[in-house]
């Protein structure tokens, strides 16, 4: 896999200055940009790795979808988004924890020897075997979450609304339960 | 019968349920739905007593997870005479509380808190096994803490009821501890001297510990003792029934019911008769520093438990018992008495205030004298005599130290009753015009404590059949002492030396103009202890401070440290 | 297993039934809700076929779910007709639930906690005010951050093992990789449990939900949550074991000294006390081999007495004593009591079989640490009782009729588990070996 | 360094800063992009894991992770919507209400 060093350190490189971006950003719309550079890097970094279907994914849902779903609730927002600057306290606080991460998984990794790369069938076949096979459960289980997800924008979204249409007929609904319950 | 009896924590829960449903529906008769209950248990306990023998209740693998999940009851002749003291003590509570509670608004609650504790404290007393006696163990301080907290609008009932709550749990956790670590298959109460268990972790000393830490909770000794006097705040007829006559008991029947532990664990026997004894003392001394007429008889109660502590502890459980036996009724009838004062000067407790009015109340008079002369052991005409003089022989036989000091005791206990019998009822009275009769009110109260009178007197002379019959549970036993003798004679002159010196002291007319004595508080370590935990529980509350950056700090800041730790310390 | 996955789909279905039907006929009165009812009684008759580690696992949560379902008419929510939307939202949060205690490998488990994750945030959204959604939103912040360490976990695993499965004790010790993964995955379900570091968006989502969802959003998390967890520790051995009792110890601290300071407010001493209570499950889940068994015995317990204490307040935004009838004071208080574990109640068996478990695995400093927490507990939770009593009148109004199956059916299952907690015991058990 | 090596202390590096931006930033979008990046580490790790181990499984795993991702961000924004969208300039520290 050593081949691959050269490509990964580019990828590599990319992600880690996009997610610095990320962090850095003075204004939220440059924020999602350099997620959106970030994402694609990820999904070249999950190519080179030879994970194609992932890479594919990433792209499609994560550049695709989510980034631009974060581009576009930043423009929802008034004023396209300001953005207050970080206090003293903010960066020693994430110095404090950032640094305690790396330090403790550095730690907890660096005694660690990585086990040797096994080759294994990674094609898109053979993700599709596993996706129905083995991993069936699971993916069951994101249509669950997935309809959660739905109902819960709706709901959220839903609870500003001024007035809801059905007001009235509610408000007749209401009044003949409660004279029932008397 | 005693098959019966084994399910005795049934009988008042008829009651309770017929109550609380307003049955019957006329408020004035509110609570005569429940009167039957104590009323059947005496019956059915002093039956029981009287034919002897043994019964208990079995389900096994109740709750799996415990050493012993057993449910078990025991009714014995020990649990017989408990339930009896029980028995005897609510019903006169009853019939009292019909008269004195007659125009509280709350009075049908009451009535159901009331068949809620002789509920439990019946369970309390069968318990066969740890896990039962838990039970019972947390009603009676539940029971407690609802009726110490039943005027929850006058200041001082919330937070005397939580102190009440605090103590019990100290007691209640080291119940819930022994009844988690005893070994396997040691629960019931009358194995757990046995060598299998006594060789558990911390073996039979740790065990007895536990108790006697538990034992020290309910009945208000050492250090756990600053619950007790607060508890006055509850009605007059609870401090009778609950904070003098059988829950505060529980303790020391708990400890007789296990001595066969005590006996395996020496150091906590003499520890238990030091700190009864300290208890005795110190309390005695804080009664004659009381300003409130309740106060000063409920300190009397803590060192009259410690009396009994110190009797259990010298190796003399019976000496203990038979006090607890007597002291419940000459101390239930010092409560009442006391309480048809209070009721008739229309709730006011402060002695200054009820200074003289007793004499306006008959039986009340007599009442107290009766109980007062039993408190310091008048020989043969009163029960106190056997049974105090029976505790203060078998101590200086075996702890000599401990016997003298219980011995000189005495006096301090013929000091404050007769401060307490002065002042109310001998000395002019201060106000006459505070006194209201209401015969209607005042009858049921009046009668209802001519039985305990009666068993202040009488109840000594049982003593030498109690023995003969406990001999089955509480194996041999020394013999009591024969009645007059020297030491109980010697007693009785001090007490009641202290006793005359006091009357004549608070009748001189110079006494009256400076009735301002400070009250001695017990709490005041106990306040300090808890406004500390409260300002520590506020401050810690603080940090949850709603700031989501704080809480993500937090968090990842956790997971590093915790990360740190268990990895790299590995 | 096959019948857990039956369960999910049955509840699945329910939600879109119930989505399709409450929300197409607006007019119908709000009990329509409760038509996603017999979908519960078939989950849980479903659950009953699953292995026994499970059967208590899918059963618990339907019941909790199907409470929460019959408390969803007096939904105090900010746009009131949300009812279809939140009973389906329990019905998938319910799934979810199942999905992650019955999880057989790492994905699963992750999948059913993201979906109950979101359904409890979006059933805390739902809450009235502003308070709601702000606590829901730091509840979800904090519940990302702890999916993405659960994640990361989950790689470090794949990395130690080749495989998805909980890792085992053997795997753990042999890789440094896999051991860090493994405390990474265990901290990510702590979330869902409410451990100590990391209670803190829990507690204020457990104060703002609406009362009549909160009960169901602070039990089956941690329901599911003590069930997955019970797994994991028994897989992996002693080394998660340690982690958590003392992060559990600490959460009991830290709960019952929270708990003290709220005189004043039920709602926020509630909250506190579900820490309080998931200190426990971390302490028994940290105890040995048999602390597993212990942990999902005390879940069940603890989701059977929250939900009576909600069903109890229900119906309420704030809640007042003296509102209450009669009824519903003595289930609170029945639930109060369970709570501070009082004898007979249910409540105090759990406490007492934690106790035991402690003693002999976690040692006498957590042991006496949860004796503590346990028996102070009565100092704020029977605090309010006797107002509580003195408030009930026979005269009064008995609340509202609609209350009365979910007010029950709790109350029966706080009786029946006091009366006989071998029951539950037993079916727990078996998830122990 | 081997590539593995590089690619884990990239994903260890990734989850940090995501940290690092999830404390740093103070309007509520910003600080979920920041929690994008660390879900994004975790599947670099997940899809390096399929790689060292030859586990398509784990490739399975790394796509359904995308779609977890998907769906809290989907309420994330929604809640941060409904909760910040009359403020001028968010900040998440405003929404401090429940607390005590």
């Amino acid at each position: 896999m050593d081949d691959l060093f050269g490509p990964l350190l580019v990828g590599c490189a990319v992600a880690l200055a996009s997610a610095i971006g990320v962090v850095l950003a003075r204004r939220p719309i440059y924020a999602a940009i350099f997620l959106l550079v970030h994402s694609l890097s990820l999904a070249a970094l999950f190519g080179i790795l030879s994970a194609t279907m992932v890479a594919v994914g990433q792209v499609i849902i994560y550049s695709g979808a989510i980034v631009v779903l974060f581009l576009f609730v930043v423009t929802l927002l008034p004023s396209g988004g300001r953005e207050l600057g970080p206090t003293g306290s903010r960066v020693a606080a994430g110095f404090i924890a950032g640094g305690g991460l790396v330090v403790a998984l550095a730690a907890a990794l660096a005694a660690s020897s990585l086990p040797p790369t096994t080759s294994g069938d990674l094609g898109i076949a053979a993700v599709g075997r596993s996706l129905f096979s083995t991993v069936l459960v699971a993916f069951e289980l994101t249509a669950p979450l997935l309809l959660v997800a739905i109902i819960g924008a709706v709901v959220i979204w839903r609870r500003h609304e001024p007035a809801p249409r059905t007001a009235p007929v509610q408000k007749v609904a209401e009044a003949r339960r409660v004279v029932m319950h008397r | 019968m005693m098959g019966l009896l084994a399910w005795a924590w049934v009988f008042t829960l008829p009651g309770l349920v017929l109550t609380a449903l307003g049955v019957p529906r006329d408020r004035r008769y509110a609570g005569y739905a429940s009167l039957a209950g104590p009323v059947v248990l005496l019956v059915v306990a002093v039956v029981a007593l009287l034919g002897g023998g043994s019964s208990s209740v079995a389900f096994e693998n109740w709750l799996p997870f415990l050493p012993d999940g057993a449910y078990r009851a025991l009714a014995d002749e020990l649990s017989a005479l408990m339930l009896a003291i029980l028995g005897f003590v609510a019903a006169v509570v009853y019939v009292y509380s019909l008269g004195y509670m007659a125009d509280d608004p709350g009075k049908r609650r009451f009535f159901v808190y009331l068949d809620l504790f002789v509920a439990s404290m019946a369970l309390l007393v069968l318990a066969g096994n740890l896990a039962v006696l838990l039970i019972g163990w947390t009603g009676v301080g539940i029971s407690s803490f609802l009726l110490i907290s039943f005027w929850r609008d006058r200041p001082g009932t919330l937070s005397a009821g939580l102190q009440a709550l605090a103590a019990n749990a100290v007691g209640d956790g080291a119940l819930l501890l022994a009844a988690s670590i005893v070994p396997t298959g040691c629960g019931p109460l009358v194995t757990l001297s046995t060598q299998q268990c006594a060789a558990g972790p911390g073996g039979a000393e740790l065990l007895a510990l536990l108790l006697f830490i538990a034992a020290a909770a309910k009945s208000a000794q050492g250090p756990l003792y600053f619950w007790l006097p607060n508890a006055m705040a509850g009605p007059t007829p609870i401090s009778a029934l609950i904070h003098a006559a059988t829950m505060v008991a529980a303790g020391v029947y708990v400890l007789v019911r296990t001595h066969a532990l005590l006996e395996l664990a020496p150091q906590v026997s003499l520890a238990i008769a030091i700190i009864g004894t300290a208890t005795a003392i110190a309390a005695s001394l804080a009664s004659v520093f009381q300003a409130n007429f309740k106060k000063g008889i409920a300190y009397s109660t803590i060192a009259q438990l410690g009396y009994m502590f110190a009797g259990v502890g010298v190796g003399a459980p019976f000496t203990g018992l038979f006090h607890l036996f007597t002291h419940a009724s000459f101390k239930a009838l010092l409560f009442l008495a006391a309480g048809i004062v209070i009721h008739g000067a229309g709730g006011r407790e402060s002695l200054a205030e009820l200074r003289g009015l007793g004499r306006f109340f008959a039986f009340s008079l007599w009442g107290f004298l009766i109980g007062s002369l039993a408190l310091i052991g008048t020989p043969l005409v009163t029960a106190g005599s056997f049974s105090k003089d029976a505790i203060i022989d078998a101590a200086l036989a075996n702890q000599p130290v401990i016997g003298w000091i219980l011995l000189l005791g005495v006096t301090m206990t013929g000091l404050y009753i007769g401060r307490l019998f002065g002042i109310v009822y001998l000395a002019p009275a201060a106000d006459q015009h505070a006194v209201h009769h209401d015969p209607s009110a005042e009858r049921p109260m009046n009668w209802s404590i001519v039985p305990l009178m009666l068993g202040s007197i009488v109840l000594g002379y049982l003593g030498n059949w109690l023995r003969t019959v406990l001999s089955g549970p509480l194996g041999p036993m020394e013999p009591l002492p024969p009645v007059p003798n020297l030491t109980g004679g010697l007693a009785f002159t001090l007490g009641a030396l202290g006793f005359v010196v006091a009357v004549w002291y608070v009748r001189r007319p110079e006494y009256a103009a400076a009735p301002g004595e400070t009250s001695y508080r017990a709490d005041a370590w106990v306040r300090a202890i808890a406004d500390a935990g409260y300002a520590a529980s506020a401050s810690l509350s603080r940090i949850q401070s709603g700031v989501l950056t704080r809480y993500v700090f937090g968090s990842v800041v956790a997971v590093a440290a915790i990360l740190l730790i268990r990895v790299s310390l590995r | 297993m096959i019948a857990v996955y039956q369960a999910i789909g049955v509840l699945v279905l329910g939600a879109v039934v119930v989505l399709l039907l409450v929300g197409r006929v607006s007019t119908r009165p709000r009990e329509a809700a409760w038509i996603g009812l017999p979908f519960v009684v078939v989950a849980a008759a479903l659950g009953l076929q699953a292995p026994q580690p499970l059967s208590l696992a899918v059963v618990a949560l339907c019941a909790v779910g199907g409470v929460g379902l019959l408390l969803v008419p007096v939904l105090e929510a900010a746009v009131p007709e949300h009812v279809a939307e939140a009973a389906a939202l329990l019905l998938l949060g319910t799934a979810g639930a199942i999905g992650l205690g019955g999880a057989t490998d790492l994905l699963q488990a992750v999948v059913g906690l993201e979906t109950l994750a979101l359904s409890a945030v979006t059933l805390v959204a739902l809450g009235a005010g502003e308070r709601a959604l702000e606590a829901a939103f730091k509840y979800l912040v904090l519940g990302a951050i702890s999916l993405a360490g659960l994640l990361f976990g989950l790689g470090l695993v794949i990395l130690g093992t080749g495989a998805l499965t909980f890792p085992t004790a053997a795997q753990v010790a042999s890789n440094p990789l896999t051991l860090a993964g493994v405390v990474l995955v265990g901290m990510g379900i702590a979330f869902e449990l409410a451990l100590f570091p990391f209670h803190w968006g829990a507690l204020d989502a457990y104060t703002a939900a609406a009362p009549s969802l909160a009960g169901f959003v602070m039990s089956a998390s941690k329901l599911a949550a003590a069930f997955a967890l019970g797994r994991l520790v028994l897989s992996a051995g002693v080394e998660l074991g340690q982690i958590l009792v003392w992060v559990g110890s600490l959460t009991i601290v830290w709960g019952t000294f929270g708990a003290l300071a709220q005189a004043a407010d039920l709602r926020r001493m509630l909250a506190y006390s579900a820490i309080t209570h998931a200190g426990f499950i971390g302490l028994a889940l940290g105890s040995g081999p048999n602390g597993p068994t212990t942990a999902a015995f005390y879940a069940a317990v603890y989701g059977s007495m929250a939900m009576l204490v909600f069903a109890a307040l229900a119906g309420q935004r704030e809640p007042r004593l003296r509102a209450l009838g009669p009824m519903r004071a003595v289930a609170l208080a029945l639930g109060l009591f369970s709570l501070s574990g009082i004898p007979p109640t249910p409540g105090f068996w759990a406490k007492l079989a934690v106790l035991v478990v402690a003693w002999q695995a976690a040692g006498p400093l957590a042991t006496l640490i949860a004796v503590a927490g346990g028996v102070f507990s009565v100092l704020y939770y029977l605090r309010p009782l006797p107002d509580l009593f003195a408030a009930v009148r026979g005269d009064e109004v008995t609340g509202r009729p609609v209350l009365v199956p979910g007010v029950l059916v709790a109350a029966l299952a706080v009786v029946g588990l006091g009366l006989f907690p071998g029951i539950a015991w037993t079916l727990a058990r078996a998830s122990g070996s | 360094m081997s590539s593995e090596g590089l690619v884990l202390a990239t994903a260890v590096g990734l989850f940090a800063i995501g940290s690092v931006g999830a404390l740093l930033h103070r309007h509520p979008v910003a600080m979920l992009m920041s929690i994008e990046v660390m879900l994004n580490a975790a599947n670099l790790l997940i899809v390096l894991g399929a790689r060292v181990r030859g586990l398509a499984d784990a490739e399975s795993a790394a796509l359904i992770v995308l779609v977890l991702a998907a769906a809290e961000a989907v309420i994330g924004l929604g809640l941060a919507l409904a909760l910040f969208r009359r403020k001028l300039v968010p900040d998440i520290d405003e929404a401090a209400e429940v607390r005590g």
